[in-house]
């Protein structure tokens, strides 16, 4: 992790309320791996406070592409002051050729340079969007990938048999409800699919992140054997290792 | 340079005045790829119970304007847990650690103290009070902690009481005084609509606590350590300079912007304090500010 | 519908439960051009003393992050030449007027509420408290109050001992509680370099005040009236729904935004309390947030 | 007084330090006075608190023109929220003909309409600015104006004879020194020309206000007569009425 400056160089509204910010910033493509996020100060000014989370999209023609709400802060020229790149990467299962992305409520944001990283190297990714996420503008991501849209919280999970032929399982809630939902989805999956394989199933916490670097302790997630640091730690955590 | 319990078996002498406040600087090693902790005065860690502590329920962190509310529940595995876990980092820190052992009762105290006292790399241990603390209460801590170790005692007192409850503490025997812990209060979570209640900062809160410590300071002969809303350079000057701190801790401002207390180590860095703890400078006056 | 001293011979009832704080909102008219003052349930004037006060020296309004200090050192004409300059205006008040009182000290305070008990225009006293008072000290305001009048005696208490405070204002015969007055702080200015010391408005101010409500609801059976960074319909709501309050004080925001009492005289207006004064919503209980 | 709305149709940079901003309007053109402003909430935020005061230049082309600090917050599309015309316009003696303006270390902004109103009627007037003030661009006033230097605070006031032949005097200083200063400036005229008649010398209060209606009590001048209310009574208040 490190402290760096970047500069905004477009900013163009791909839905009424998504930007799509292009960044030319001194971290090389790869270096953030998917998963991973950055902290970023808008301004120098105090209000808003804490940094804001951005997850890079991917890098193309040298720049960063990062989503955002579309609410006309950034101005091509403006600086932003970065922290990253924070957390871990998705651990993901080795051999691992079917990925399940759930999304519930929130944007997928987090999720595309995993999908985008999983597409291009063959894998097969199933997005299944819920409420708000069916949002998303389904043109941004890759054709390979497949869409389903769901009516609500995890209850088609036993109507299909996603569950028996997914390598694994990704799922991304809004960060008040993260812990909640992950749990009931980790409680169906294990009615499912008993027992569920330790890293079968990743929950990522977007929870807010005031320091980022395990300092403040306010991201830390219930674990079976002592809390984990989402904000070090995560997001992407294994459902097994949660204590919900 | 600074000296805290100077007359004592281990006096604590800090070489800069700078220092993060308990709770937002993790136990040592999280913020070493980000600040160069050889030049603070210490380091204070975060807050550690007797017993462990789970993480709150519910939202715990929720914007304000120009702020922030924590909640973060106080957890942490108990202090033998944090002492296994983080001896080495201690060993090796390159500014002396202070623990923050919260005040949850003279025996957690007592017994989180003995613990500590056994710890060669621990220089001195910051009491937490709760914001209801009495004069009984301070007198009840300090008595124990007394008991149990040898190591320098500072007492952080809540913002709301600070001013009242400093020379209660100094009598007590505190060794110094951190002013102010941040302040409580409750707001309401937009995401989820739940009330919230927690610790407030931001940058207004320095002009709560810089008061605090400018009322605290005519009042004892300790070191004060000002707390609260440093958010530049001139913000840690004000405490010192104008309120009569000895020295500071640098709390929230440090999350979004990493770089401030390695500004603040280094403006306060050539400081040689000219005056007593606790004498004030020609700019504030006992009532000062008080008739409207 | 609000009732303050209800078994009093003047009892006051409130139609809205919102009214503006004392300092923010003038001796009665200046806001008649941009806020329907019927609609409000009472006005609170300016700060009144016994003895004439000019305003303070230096500089007198110090922007924050998100916020403001104000230091006006409580300028007014005193109590006789307030009456005479403003006896007209509160005769044509369409919202009862409640006089803000400083309690200076007992005598002073039982001469502004005698000449305040023989003007028919006026609803209530809200009696000011300083920063530092003691339980001896609000024994000693309502004492000298009382004897003097039979106006309702609403007590505005420091924000940081609201909740220590209010059993004892209410023991000692105060009608209502007003919770709480800004808090003090001191900044520095940067236009002069000066130091200032004053009160702090903003809306991270509710955080805090809104704790100290809810702390004090459970405590007392009067009518809470809280007052503290209202900005939203919806900070005021909070200050009812969920920490208790019978009624709300509008202050700085207005300024910034005169809509904002009418706004938040609307939303409460059809709100007729379902509790008793001081009782609590479910959402709140004693220990809240107190664990971190 | 009223509260009303407004949108930024262009922005300017006239220097590096000072924006030239056309608003659109529902203030006709003569309804804010010399000496009258506005306050101005630049965004539905909390930060900055306080409105801003605009003391308005003229009106052109139907819109209004507002000098203020080149910073880039406004941007043409913008809406503004204003409350005014607030305060009372410069109280000009029956008669005056020749009119001596100072400014000391502050921008003549809200100077600027009086200038073009006197001028424009075939009145004199003579501007003396000093420190910052001289900053001001002098192609931004009309031509007629008399524009002279000086080095230091009234320090050459009885060096000519400009109070002599002045009809009225108005100063400005900047708002945490206004007072002080004004209180000099009012010893030398009264040594120079004792007794100055009344209304013969006003001092313009820039004061922060919070409310601008008179209700907080922050911008309250010791007055011979009473305390003023500088947002309500003036900016412009005469100094043989002040209590120094
Ligand atoms: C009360 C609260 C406060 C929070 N405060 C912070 C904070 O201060 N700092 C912090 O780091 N996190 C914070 N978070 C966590 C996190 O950044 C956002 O809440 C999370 O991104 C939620 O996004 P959303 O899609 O649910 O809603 P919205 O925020 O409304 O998102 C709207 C659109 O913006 C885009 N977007 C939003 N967030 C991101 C992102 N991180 N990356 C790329 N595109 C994005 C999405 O595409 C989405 O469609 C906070 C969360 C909560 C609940
Ligand atoms: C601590 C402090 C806080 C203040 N806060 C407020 C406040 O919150 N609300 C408020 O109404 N007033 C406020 N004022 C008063 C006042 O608006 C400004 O301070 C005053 O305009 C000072 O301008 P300046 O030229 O000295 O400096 P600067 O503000 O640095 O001005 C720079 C340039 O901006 C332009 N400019 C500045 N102000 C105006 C204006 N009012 N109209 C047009 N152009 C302008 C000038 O042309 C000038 O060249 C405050 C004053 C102080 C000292
Ligand atoms: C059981 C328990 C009760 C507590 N009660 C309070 C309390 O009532 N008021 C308070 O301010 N802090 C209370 N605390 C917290 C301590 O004051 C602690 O030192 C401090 O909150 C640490 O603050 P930080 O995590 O924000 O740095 C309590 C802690 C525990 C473990
Ligand atoms: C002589 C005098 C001393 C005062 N001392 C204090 C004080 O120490 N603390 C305080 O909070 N208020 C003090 N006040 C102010 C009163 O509390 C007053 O009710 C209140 O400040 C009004 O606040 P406002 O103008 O912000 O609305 C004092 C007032 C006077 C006249
Ligand atoms: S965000 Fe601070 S510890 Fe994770
Ligand atoms: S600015 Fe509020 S009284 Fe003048």
């Amino acid at each position: 992790m490190r402290q760096t400056h970047a500069s905004i160089e477009r900013v163009t509204r791909i839905t009424a309320d998504l930007a799509r910010v292009e960044v030319a910033t001194d971290f090389a493509p790869g270096s953030i791996r998917p998963g991973q996020y950055l902290l970023v100060r808008l301004r120098p000014a105090w209000e808003p406070y804490l940094r804001e989370r951005w997850t890079p999209v991917r890098f193309a023609g040298g720049l960063m592409l990062i989503d955002r709400p579309g609410d006309d802060v950034l101005m091509p020229g403006d600086t932003v002051d970065i922290l990253g790149p924070c957390g871990k990467p998705f651990p993901l299962r080795p051999g691992a050729e079917r990925f399940l992305l759930i999304v519930q409520n929130t944007s997928l944001t987090p999720l595309i340079a995993l999908i985008e990283e999983t597409t291009g190297a063959g894998k097969s990714a199933t997005v299944v969007l819920e409420g708000e996420a069916q949002r998303y503008p389904p043109g941004e991501l890759p054709r390979e990938v497949e869409i389903l849209h769901a009516p609500q919280a995890w209850g088609w999970l036993d109507q299909v048999d996603a569950i028996k032929w997914a390598d694994q399982i990704i799922a991304l809630a809004p960060p008040h409800r993260a812990l909640e939902r992950y749990a009931q989805l980790w409680s169906t999956i294990n009615q499912l699919r008993a027992p569920a394989p330790a890293g079968f199933a990743l929950g990522y916490f977007n929870l807010p992140a005031p320091c980022g670097v395990g300092a403040c302790g306010a991201c830390l997630v219930p674990g079976k054997h002592g809390d984990i640091c989402a904000c070090t730690d995560g997001p992407a955590l294994d459902l097994a290792e949660i204590s919900f | 340079m600074i000296e805290i319990a100077p007359g004592g078996k281990r006096p604590l002498t800090l070489h800069n005045p700078t220092m993060p406040a308990a709770g937002t600087f993790g136990f040592g090693g999280e913020y070493g790829a980000l600040v160069p902790i050889d030049r603070l005065g210490a380091v204070v860690t975060n807050p550690v119970t007797w017993t462990p502590r789970k993480p709150a329920k519910g939202p715990r962190v929720v914007p304000v304007t120009g702020g922030v509310l924590v909640h973060t529940g106080l957890a942490n595995p108990g202090m033998r847990a944090v002492i296994r876990q983080y001896r080495a980092i201690w060993a090796a820190s390159p500014a002396p650690v202070i623990v923050h052992v919260v005040a949850t009762g003279p025996e957690d105290v007592y017994r989180c103290c003995e613990a500590l006292d056994r710890e060669e790399a621990i220089s001195g241990v910051e009491l937490g009070l709760h914001d209801q603390a009495t004069a009984r209460d301070i007198a009840d801590t300090l008595a124990a902690a007394q008991s149990a170790t040898q190591l320098p005692l500072i007492v952080r007192l809540p913002l709301f009481s600070a001013a009242d409850l400093a020379g209660t503490a100094e009598q007590a025997g505190a060794h110094a005084l951190t002013i102010a812990a941040p302040p409580r209060g409750t707001v309401r979570d937009p995401a989820s609509g739940e009330l919230v209640g927690g610790r407030l900062y931001g940058p207004w809160i320095k002009a709560l606590a810089l008061r605090a410590v400018g009322q605290a300071a005519v009042r004892v002969k300790v070191p004060v350590i000002g707390s609260g809303g440093i958010h530049s350079r001139q913000d840690a000057r004000d405490y010192i300079d104008a309120a009569g701190a000895a020295a500071v801790q640098v709390d929230a401002g440090m999350w979004v912007q990493p770089d401030l207390i390695k500004a603040v180590a280094n403006e306060l860095g050539g400081l040689d304090r000219t005056r007593m703890a606790g004498s004030l400078s020609d700019e504030w006056t006992s009532e000062f500010g008080q008739d409207e």
